[in-house]
């Protein structure tokens, strides 16, 4: 999911599709510079309440006795112990969801340069949570439909409206406005939202007006492309109305691969 | 029941937010006679001053007139509280005149509201507790808004002017 | 309904009566060497000296020590003032009225004479306008007792203005008092 | 429950249920995991990480207060004790529908330690929220390397299994997965003139038995406002 294998107790490398992310130590080739010099903990305060912490936890893991950096087996209930359905259906409020969104746009704000930067950033976050997403709604049609056959689709125009469906309503709450064969070629189609949900409260300031936030749905959409094997470029475009002045399509530009692949395919 | 203006006033007094919508109309003076005939409808009685009015609503002031009222009005808040005959006071929350009221509502945080309106306007409180929430969705939620400047988000006005139509009846 | 204060102001800005009922918060004297002429302010005849410490004040029955009287006196005058203008500046007509302000504890009516004359009177922040009142007082006591009295030094009230307008005034309020409740 | 938690927990409970638009706790959380991730491949420290997630969450915390006091209208708290329960039963519940439970240190010590006294203020100056759920860090596990000095030694050997695998600094504190609650919780009581320390004192994730933030109240800020006792 995240890349990289996870070191979780259970230590064995949980398929790559249908485990959790974890963060793994990062792989060298995705960082040049190597930084390996130690960051004095600045809340040294920190370290000294954790050490006190340390000698509870050590004594309730029968280890007493010797330095907090005795060999201790890392923790005993690991991820893939706890229910994968536990949150299935649950909910937190649009103020939780508006405010992070708002802090990420800032945040990313402050480490890019041009607005195409700040939509890939955003793009990316949206292609991680799309892999997941994707992920477990397999699992969760596997686990619904009897195990013997999960169904999943795979021919394009089913995929799109999976999408346009089941992948919106999860993410959105409603199903997708409209979806689209772009006039322009037939490896392009539209997804339309009049008023995307997750952006409504985002006013571009007039030096930003070429932006759309909604870059991060795109990514979202683009992940669970990938998680089809449907690769795809997939770009957030503003397409105001005036009755729906947030209106956005989902471009998606889908690789010459799928494409030989619904020609092999035929009808 | 109108509403002739609305501004949002930050924590040190600074106003961020004046519109005014309705009874107003901007009627700044011309040569003289057009001046006279204006004037004499309001029987103000010198032509040169800066603005003219019609009878019902507020006038359309300058950007900086309504930053230095509402200044004062910061100012007036915390005296009213001050010099009140009773132990404890809460700032000044509605000033009458004849023609119009103000309804002043601060939050915790500092942040003052304030809805100019209509004398017979009943439903002030709940007009102003509308314009907090929509100044916590449009702008508070918004990633390219500073804290204490002035508020130019589209949201904000679409959303003030649904709350002001809807506040007519 | 309670009532808790009346303010009259002149033309010169300087308050020239003042007398406080049942305030829970109550104005200091005046401090020393101020420019206030200590005779105009006359607080709750209950039964002290109207020279009250601070002390004094407090323990009355669960009062707080309000602001000393010419620091209260320049603040009323400057709310008074501010609203005013703010009222007329914004509706763009300098005949517009700026008549009372209300906050969560008490009500602020003005009455303004032709003359410039300026009566203020505090209540609860629930009473109706108390204009009415107030302009009573100005055609009622306030010209029997101060203006068409010869003594008077007309822009320099003296002691004896004050007691014959506070006679009229009082029962003047009483009677209002009793009626609205 | 004391009346005054029960009162709070209805009051949450009727926001969460009737005046709050919700969206999926789940795309919240991989978004939540993603935005930590994107921090670590940004920053290559945890320590420099838990100091960004926590500023992104106090200036998420000036913000959420007047959307918290906007939508409940709720009047000043009266102490400590009754802030803490309406963070956790009113705050919590509405924005990330859970209610941590509340406990308060000082409390157990027999008598007020000097040290936390505060001006002007009665009862407790400190509390711990307990998260027995915690929707951000649902699908989240942490590497060994950032579980803080407890596992240094496993994260030793694991390394050298793989060597090639970039070293991230600041592996002493480890990584504070939901550090922006704390921020959250310092940005919005900051806004109502209460100067706190929020910090965690341990998580699931690292492998404790409880995930709990340390709330404590350093000083009252002067009133600028006039008091509001609408």
């Amino acid at each position: 999911m995240f890349g990289g294998s996870s070191s979780g107790a259970a230590g064995s490398n949980p398929a790559s599709s249908s485990s959790r992310f974890s963060i793994p130590a990062i792989t060298s080739s995705s960082l040049s510079t190597g930084n390996t010099t130690s960051v004095p903990s600045p809340t040294a305060q920190g370290s000294k309440r954790q050490s006190s912490y340390l000698s509870s936890q050590l004594n309730n893991l029968a280890l007493g006795g010797g330095a907090g950096a005795a060999a201790i087996t890392p923790p005993l209930t690991s991820i893939v112990d706890r229910p994968v359905n536990r949150m299935r259906g649950a909910e937190v409020g649009m103020g939780a969801w508006a405010f992070l969104y708002s802090a990420i746009v800032a945040h990313s704000q402050s480490r890019v340069e041009s607005i195409v930067d700040l939509e890939k950033r955003l793009a990316s976050l949206g292609r991680e949570a799309g892999q997941r997403i994707i992920a477990l709604q397999l699992l969760r049609n596997a686990q619904t439909a009897n195990l013997k056959d999960p169904k999943r689709e795979h021919r394009l125009i089913p995929i799109l409206q999976y999408i346009h469906t089941q992948i919106y309503r999860y993410c959105f709450g409603k199903a997708a406005d409209g979806l689209e064969k772009s006039v322009d070629g037939d490896d392009e189609y539209m997804l339309t939202s009049n008023q995307p949900p997750l952006t409504q409260h985002i006013s571009l300031p007039r030096d930003l007006s070429q932006l759309s936030c909604e870059a991060f749905t795109a990514g979202l959409v683009e992940g669970v492309l990938d998680g089809l094997e449907v690769p795809a470029r997939v770009t957030a475009h503003t397409v105001p109305t005036d009755q729906y002045p947030n209106r956005t399509v989902i471009l998606i530009k889908l690789d010459q691969v799928v494409m030989d692949r619904e020609a092999g395919l035929g009808k | 029941m109108t509403v002739y203006g609305v501004w949002v006033i930050n924590k040190a007094g600074g106003l961020i937010f004046q519109r005014n919508y309705g009874g107003i109309k901007p009627l700044t003076p011309r040569s003289g006679l057009l001046c006279f005939l204006t004037s004499v409808r309001s029987l103000s009685a010198h032509c040169n001053e800066p603005v003219t009015t019609i009878s019902d609503g507020i006038a359309q002031l300058s950007a900086n007139e309504y930053l230095v009222m509402a200044g004062t009005l910061h100012g007036v808040h915390a005296i009213t509280s001050r010099i009140a005959p009773v132990a404890k006071s809460s700032g000044v929350q509605i000033i009458e005149s004849e023609s119009f009221k103000m309804t002043i509502h601060m939050t915790l945080t500092g942040i003052k509201f304030v809805l100019i309106s209509s004398t017979d306007m009943s439903n002030a409180e709940s007009v102003l507790q509308k314009v907090y929430e929509a100044y916590a969705d449009a702008v508070m939620k918004n990633p390219f808004y500073t804290l204490e400047m002035p508020i130019n988000a589209t949201g904000f006005d679409a959303r003030m002017n649904a709350i002001v139509a809807a506040s007519g009846t | 309904m309670t009532i808790y204060a009346l303010y009259i102001y002149d033309r010169h800005c300087e308050c020239i009566y003042y007398h406080d009922w049942h305030q829970t918060r109550k104005p200091q004297p005046p401090r020393a060497g101020g420019t206030y002429r200590r005779d105009v302010a006359r607080y709750d005849n209950d039964g002290e000296g109207d020279v009250a410490t601070e002390e004094e004040v407090a323990k009355r029955k669960g009062t707080v020590a309000g602001l000393p009287f010419d620091e209260q006196a320049k603040l009323v005058y400057g709310v008074l003032l501010s609203l005013r203008n703010m009222v007329k500046k914004l509706s763009g007509r300098d005949s517009e009225q700026f008549t009372a302000y209300r906050t969560s504890s008490y009500k602020f009516h003005l009455y303004t004479t032709p003359t410039n004359f300026h009566f203020i009177m505090m209540s609860d922040p629930l009473a109706d306008s108390l204009r009415g009142v107030l302009r009573q007082l100005y055609v009622g006591p306030f010209l029997a007792y101060v203006v068409r009295n010869p003594l008077v030094d007309w822009d320099r009230e003296g002691q004896d203005g004050k007691e014959s307008r506070e006679k009229g005034v009082d029962n003047d309020l009483t009677s209002s008092d009793t009626r609205d409740r | 429950m004391s009346q005054q938690a029960k009162q709070y927990k209805a009051i949450g409970e009727d926001l969460w249920k009737n005046r709050t638009e919700k969206v999926n706790a789940e795309l919240f959380s991989f978004t939540y995991g993603a935005l930590v991730v994107q921090m670590i491949k940004d920053y290559e420290n945890y320590v420099e990480v838990n100091k960004q997630l926590e500023k992104m969450g106090y200036n998420i915390g000036t913000r959420l207060i007047e959307d918290f006091l906007a939508r409940t209208s709720l009047p000043r708290c009266v102490d400590f004790r009754e802030t803490a329960e309406v963070i956790s039963k009113v705050g919590f519940k509405t924005f990330i529908n859970i209610t941590p439970t509340i406990s308060f240190p000082s409390a157990t010590s027999q008598q007020q330690s000097p040290r936390n006294e505060v001006a002007g203020m009665t009862g407790p100056t400190e509390f711990i929220l307990t998260f027995d759920e915690n929707p951000l860090a649902e699908f989240a596990e942490l590497p060994l390397d950032a579980m803080g000095s407890k596992y240094a030694k496993a994260a030793e050997e694991k390394k050298v299994l793989n060597w090639d695998q970039k070293e991230i600094g600041g592996q002493d504190e480890g990584l504070w997965f939901s550090n922006v609650l704390c921020g959250v919780i310092r940005g919005s009581l900051e806004m109502l003139q209460m100067q706190v320390e929020a910090t965690f004192v341990s998580d699931r994730l690292r492998g404790d038995d409880s995930t709990d933030i340390h709330v404590k109240l350093i000083r009252i800020m002067e009133e600028e406002q006039p008091i509001n006792d609408e």
